[in-house]
């Protein structure tokens, strides 16, 4: 008997409507199946839906046909239940809070007592120990992003959903971010969809890679990545990892061209 | 345009442009002033508007309607003004009381809570009190301009116009003496016109003609008034009150009830607009002394009792 | 979707609307607040019997028309100034002050004043003016300084000139928030005017409340204030819709 | 001083104009008394202006508080229920284009001629800037806040008391600074014109009695408390604001 | 005889203050120069001072210590004189004005003439002809950042800031950009300061790579970049470029390791 999967999205299509009266079909029959603590990358031209899927997994947005469950159940039972975390692409800090107090908000909003061992602990593993107290704003844009991944995972999720989370940070941040969601990934087996530009990031964290085409957005491929777990940065420089990513590249500009 | 070189005499009316005026508002319509050789212009006042006084003295003005104790207090100003007449030689104000506490006599003011609008009003119970020798027991009770917190019981008196208030109540169906007490100020003991007509000393000397040719037309007006009531109300509500949006059958109404207040009592005789020289050496001094007005000037020093005699010579 | 949203809201308020409206006949008619408060009914039959109808209208013309003398007089000043202290910052917080003085002095004060030094019209026009001066300046500061911190880099960075900054980045930007300072301070010369009309002009809405409050005619009295607010809320709404338009277009 | 100068200039221009007007026109002091008389007379008789002015705040600050209170409140109300939202924005729409101030003399009328009238007149003027402000306030949520609270599941509750609420305080202060000069202001006209003591009921008997110094004594002295009242908001304002950044 | 460098910054210092009370040392003793026509990039751990050393030399802020010259000149008149370029990470384009008006405001602002066709050519390279006439909001992130980099070549500066300008853009998109660059900077040499998270990208485009480091901001290491001119995309291919990919990266973990 199988499972139930823990994100499963049934021929879902979403349509927007622009001020002209236009109608642009974002996402096309897309039909998706996620396992418990299974880790997917979404890849994907920009404007082919990827923050579209998202977004409707997080119930902050509803398709236009199709079903979404998670976890058997709607997906806006998630949230309500405290069990979802999120980082979107921009960090979305409250201004007037400083960093521990924005990255504590999910406790206060989840009526819990804030687990101040636990704040501690991410904005360490974040590196931002020394702007725990500083405003959003006194921030540069990549630490700010930084914050917003630790918000993400301070309630131990049982669902991840990350939007280019790394888009900010320098390559050896992003890595050292991307090792850091690696540990904390293991630890817990959160099951994860991850958005990114980053090719190279994708093969390292994930177990599945979904690469997307645009207008309208459809799946054009799913890879599934061999490398065995627990991975270490050293995978990154083997000669599989490099062909995967040209190969993969190489999907990514197909959908390129058709755009074009 | 037809009459470009009339000598122009400005008018500074003391309240709005209601019928109160129905003697000017019939010379200006039926050419009493322009017969005279005049050009009567005029602006209204109403209970917000600055002083006559003030305009007067702005140079605004040449001529207003002013009451006796702020014609005074303009003087001890510094203002060399001078009465030239009255047009209501009765003052319409008055009290108006309930059945329950009836005032008839300024003993029956004491101890009551007395509704009225404004420092006018309060003053005139101050003099009518100090001149009966009574003290100042009585409660100011603020009102507006409708009678009705009287029927309410949220005052036992109301201080209020012949000519308007005790109109508002008797359209709602009172009647005098039987459901309230109208009794005038004069009654009570204080004595002084409503509306004296004013000038500067300096436009009197210099404008003298045109003065007794304004006095020559308001009489002729106020005469016309008397035969016809409906006459200067459908002019004010037509013509020169017309932004005003007054009540026709209201406006008829007290100018039949104001005409007995434009002659003396007891004195048909006398002329109309025409001051008494007796009444203001006597009760007006008295009734400023009463209100506490000190160092009062000489009466020949504020009034000219000629100009309206030489203006009833001329008609 | 989006125009069936805008539907049900206008239905709704509609409904608001409607519901505010029978409350007010349900209180008039039971007197509930005394003979001051008439029914909506006997307002509305005072609003248009036949005979009174060139009395509003003339009274509603003479009361906007010193409205809007005041209200183009004070905005002028308004935008004005605030333009000066946007060009000479070192004016700003002397103007600031001028502003805010020249904005406390009281209407009661400058109404009996004005009629004695300027004439009865211009009285309520220059009352209006300086209310509409204040809104007008205080909107014209936070517009004009509205630009994004991002945009004024750039400005700077390509070298633009104080004035092509003004033209290309600062009124631009300013817009949205300038047309919001025009809609509120429709009412202020509204009240400028009426309150001037108080001190004694001869014409306009203000009077009419006055002398019906005088005469106690309640219907009129009502009647006028609701055509005072239909006109202030009319102007109001329209500028309203130019705030939405402009807002999208600049935002 | 010559900092004092540099930020009041203009002020002091205004009463050297006024002081330059009086004297070269030569009009009469019941007109327009000199400045230097208004300013002897608020000297030696402190106790005078004192009380009135006392009263005066006796309205204007329980007004304000009332009218800010009530404006936050209902802003509040429209944002839990659709039925509210929808009757009050009209009405909000509605009173915010009334000038309230010219039918004071209709409210007197239907609340009657009291001290509670006139807090009455004063919160319903300051109920209009908090209730617009607020309102706008509780919306102006920082961008993607919204979906931050939705995706950690927080109730309305919390949506309110951890978002809307902080959010709305900067435009909570813009209301405070146009309503605290107005709150004066109002209470000033209102006085005046119901003649229930106060500033403004002293500047009506003193005019009334041509006493013109005193008069324009007590429009000085609620033009001072009005212009202390906006600085005192708008530095609050300025102070609130750039920690909300 | 030494020519003058086009950017020195000689001994710079800047201190930011935390709202706590706490003064941040952001630059501490930064000297650098640029030679005229030299293409610069700058990598560096985020947080690192890169934006505030742009901002600088951008004359939108000034240093605590030392001093900076443009061509000579304090840096404020380089931009008087419209003789600057600068693209900032987002694209801070002016919402109600079209693509096109965007793009050719650089001329207006400098009071000269709109050279319609060299802003046409601009739109063209970076691929937005087809939306000359649209205006910010229809277009997605990765095309506003397009356009803002055609805005800041338009008046063909002598001093050209680019601030991570190609972060929003997907790893195809943003090889494309990268050898357009390339193109417009070979056919003018203007001198070139790059902020990237992208080693790779810095590889290609630079003469010169800085390496800074963090808390407080220094120069870790300066690498002279040996690939002979006209490059091409084949050259990311070599060896050569691999291991020295390799090495800038471990010179960023290295700054990247100290912090932490
Ligand atoms: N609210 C909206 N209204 C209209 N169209 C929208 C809306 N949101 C998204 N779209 C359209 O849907 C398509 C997909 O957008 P989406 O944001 O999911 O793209 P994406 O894959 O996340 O791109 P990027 O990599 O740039 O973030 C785009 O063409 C966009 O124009
Ligand atoms: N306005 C400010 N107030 C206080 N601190 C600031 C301010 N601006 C920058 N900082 C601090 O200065 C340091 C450098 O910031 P900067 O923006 O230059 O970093 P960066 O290298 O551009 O980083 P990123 O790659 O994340 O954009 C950071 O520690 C930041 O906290
Ligand atoms: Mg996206
Ligand atoms: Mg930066």
């Amino acid at each position: 008997m199988q499972r139930v999967p823990a994100i499963e999205l049934s021929h879902v299509s979403k349509t927007f409507q622009l001020n002209d009266g236009r109608n642009i079909l974002a996402l096309d029959d897309i039909s998706l199946a996620i396992r418990e603590g299974e880790f997917v990358a979404l890849l994907g031209p920009s404007g082919c839906g990827k923050s579209t899927i998202l977004r409707l997994i997080a119930a902050l947005a509803t398709p236009s046909a199709g079903q979404i469950r998670v976890e058997g159940v709607a997906p806006a039972e998630l949230s309500r239940a405290h069990r979802l975390g999120v980082a979107f692409q921009d960090a979305a800090l409250l201004p007037w809070l400083s960093i521990a107090a924005n990255i504590s908000l999910p406790f206060r909003l989840a009526g819990y007592p804030v687990d101040q061992a636990r704040v501690d602990d991410l904005i360490r593993r974040v590196g931002l120990a020394d702007f725990a107290h500083a405003r959003p704003s006194q921030l540069s844009g990549g630490m700010r992003q930084r914050a917003a991944i630790a918000r993400a995972l301070v309630l131990s999720p049982e669902v991840l959903l990350l939007d280019e989370p790394f888009g900010a940070l320098d390559a050896v941040t992003r890595r050292s971010m991307n090792l850091e969601l690696m540990r904390l990934w293991s630890a817990q087996q959160i099951t994860t969809l991850l958005i990114t530009h980053d090719v190279a990031e994708a093969l390292f964290l994930a177990d599945r890679i979904i690469v997307l085409r645009p207008r309208p957005g459809r799946i054009a491929h799913e890879v599934d990545v061999p490398f065995p777990r627990p991975r270490d940065a050293a995978i990154m420089r083997t000669e599989q990892f490099h062909s995967m990513a040209d190969t993969l590249t190489n999907m990514l500009a197909d959908g390129f061209d058709e755009q074009a | 345009a037809e009459t470009p070189s009339l000598p122009v005499v400005r008018l500074k009316l003391g309240w709005i442009a209601n019928v109160q005026y129905a003697g000017e508002w019939i010379a200006l319509d039926h050419g009493f002033f322009r017969n005279q050789g005049l050009d009567v212009t005029w602006t209204a006042g109403g209970p917000n508007a600055p002083d006559p006084a003030v305009m007067l003295a702005a140079g605004r003005a040449d001529l207003s309607y002013m009451s006796w104790l702020p014609f005074l207090d303009a003087v001890a100003r510094g203002n060399d003004l001078v009465i030239l007449g009255t047009e209501m030689p009765r003052n319409p104000l008055g009290v108006i009381s309930l059945p329950a506490h009836p005032v008839r006599v300024p003993r029956d003011l004491l101890g009551l809570r007395i509704l009225a609008q404004g420092i006018n009003e309060t003053t005139s119970i101050n003099a009518v009190l100090a001149i009966a020798g009574l003290p100042q027991k009585w409660t100011f009770v603020p009102a507006g301009f409708s009678p009705d917190p009287l029927l309410d019981g949220q005052g036992d008196a109301f201080v209020g116009f012949d000519t308007n208030q005790k109109l508002t109540l008797e359209m709602m169906g009172l009647k005098q003496d039987r459901d309230f007490i109208f009794t005038n100020f004069a009654d009570l003991g204080f004595v002084t016109p409503a509306a004296l007509l004013v000038t500067t000393r300096a436009y009197l000397a210099q404008n003298r003609p045109r003065v007794v040719a304004f006095l020559r037309g308001l009489i002729q007006g106020w005469t016309f008034n008397e035969t016809d009531p409906a006459v200067a109300a459908r002019l004010v509500v037509e013509k020169y009150g017309e932004d005003y949006g007054f009540d026709l059958d209201q406006q008829i109404l007290q100018n039949r009830s104001q005409i007995p207040f434009t002659h003396y009592r007891g004195m048909p005789s006398r002329p109309l607009l025409s001051l008494d020289r007796d009444m203001m050496a006597g009760p007006m001094y008295a009734a400023a002394r009463a209100a506490g007005r000190t160092a009062l000037p000489d009466i020949d020093r504020i009034a000219d009792f000629t100009v309206v005699p030489e203006a009833f010579k001329g008609i | 979707m989006k125009y069936v949203t805008r539907f049900r809201a206008a239905i709704t308020a509609t409904v608001g609307f409607a519901i505010v409206l029978v409350l007010w006949q349900v209180i008039g008619s039971t007197k509930l607040l005394g003979p001051t408060f008439p029914p909506l009914s006997s307002v509305i039959a005072s609003l248009t019997v036949p005979y009174r109808r060139h009395l509003y209208i003339r009274a509603s013309l003479a009361t906007l028309s010193t409205a809007a003398w005041g209200y183009g007089i004070g905005q002028a000043g308004g935008l004005a100034t605030a333009l000066l202290g946007h060009l000479l910052p070192f004016c700003r917080a002397g103007l600031d002050r001028l502003a805010s003085v020249i904005h406390a002095i009281p209407m009661i004060a400058l109404g009996p004043l004005f009629m004695a030094v300027l004439s009865p019209a211009w009285a309520g026009t220059a009352i209006a003016a300086i209310g509409v001066f204040f809104v007008s300046y205080i909107a014209g500061c936070t517009a004009i300084e509205s630009a994004a911190p991002t945009h004024r880099d750039l400005f700077q960075i390509f070298g633009a000139s104080p004035l092509r900054r003004l033209w290309l980045l600062d009124v631009p930007s300013a817009l949205p928030a300038l047309v919001t300072g025009l809609r509120q301070a429709v009412p202020v010369a509204f009240l400028g005017t009426i309150l001037g009309e108080w001190f004694g002009s001869a014409h306009g809405l203000g009077l009419l409340i006055l002398s019906a409050m005088e005469n106690f005619q309640i219907a009129l009295l009502w009647s006028t204030v609701i055509l005072c607010c239909g006109l202030s809320l009319v102007i109001f709404v329209l500028l309203g819709y130019v705030e939405r338009i402009v807002g999208r277009h600049y935002r | 001083m010559k900092r004092f100068l540099a930020c009041w200039w203009g002020p002091c221009l205004l009463l050297l104009a006024w002081q330059v007007g009086v004297q070269a026109s030569g009009v009469n002091q019941i007109v327009m008394p000199h400045p230097m008389a208004v300013i002897m007379d608020i000297a030696s008789n402190p106790l005078v202006y004192g009380r009135a002015a006392a009263r005066t705040l006796l309205v204007a600050v329980p007004g304000l508080t009332a009218g800010l209170a009530m404006g936050g409140m209902l802003a509040l109300l429209c944002q839990f229920s659709a039925v509210m939202e929808y009757l009050l924005t009209p009405l909000a729409m509605m009173l915010s284009s009334i000038p309230v101030v010219a039918i004071i003399p209709v409210l007197s009328r239907l609340f009657g001629y009291h001290m509670t009238t006139l807090v009455v007149i004063v919160a319903i003027i300051c109920f209009l800037p908090a209730f617009v402000y607020m309102h706008a306030g509780l919306r102006s949520v920082p961008a993607g806040s919204l979906d931050v609270f939705s995706v950690f599941g927080a109730s309305a509750r919390m949506r309110l008391l951890l978002l809307r609420l902080p959010a709305s305080v900067p435009s909570c202060m813009t209301a405070l600074r146009i309503a605290a000069p107005t709150a004066i202001l109002a209470s000033l006209t209102a006085e005046y014109l119901m003649q229930t003591g106060g500033l403004g009921a002293l500047f009506r008997i003193t005019t009334a009695e041509f006493r013109s110094e005193r008069a324009f004594g007590c429009s000085l002295v609620a033009m001072v408390l009005s212009v202390c009242c906006f600085f005192v908001a708008l530095h609050a304002e300025r102070a609130v604001t750039r920690r909300w950044q």
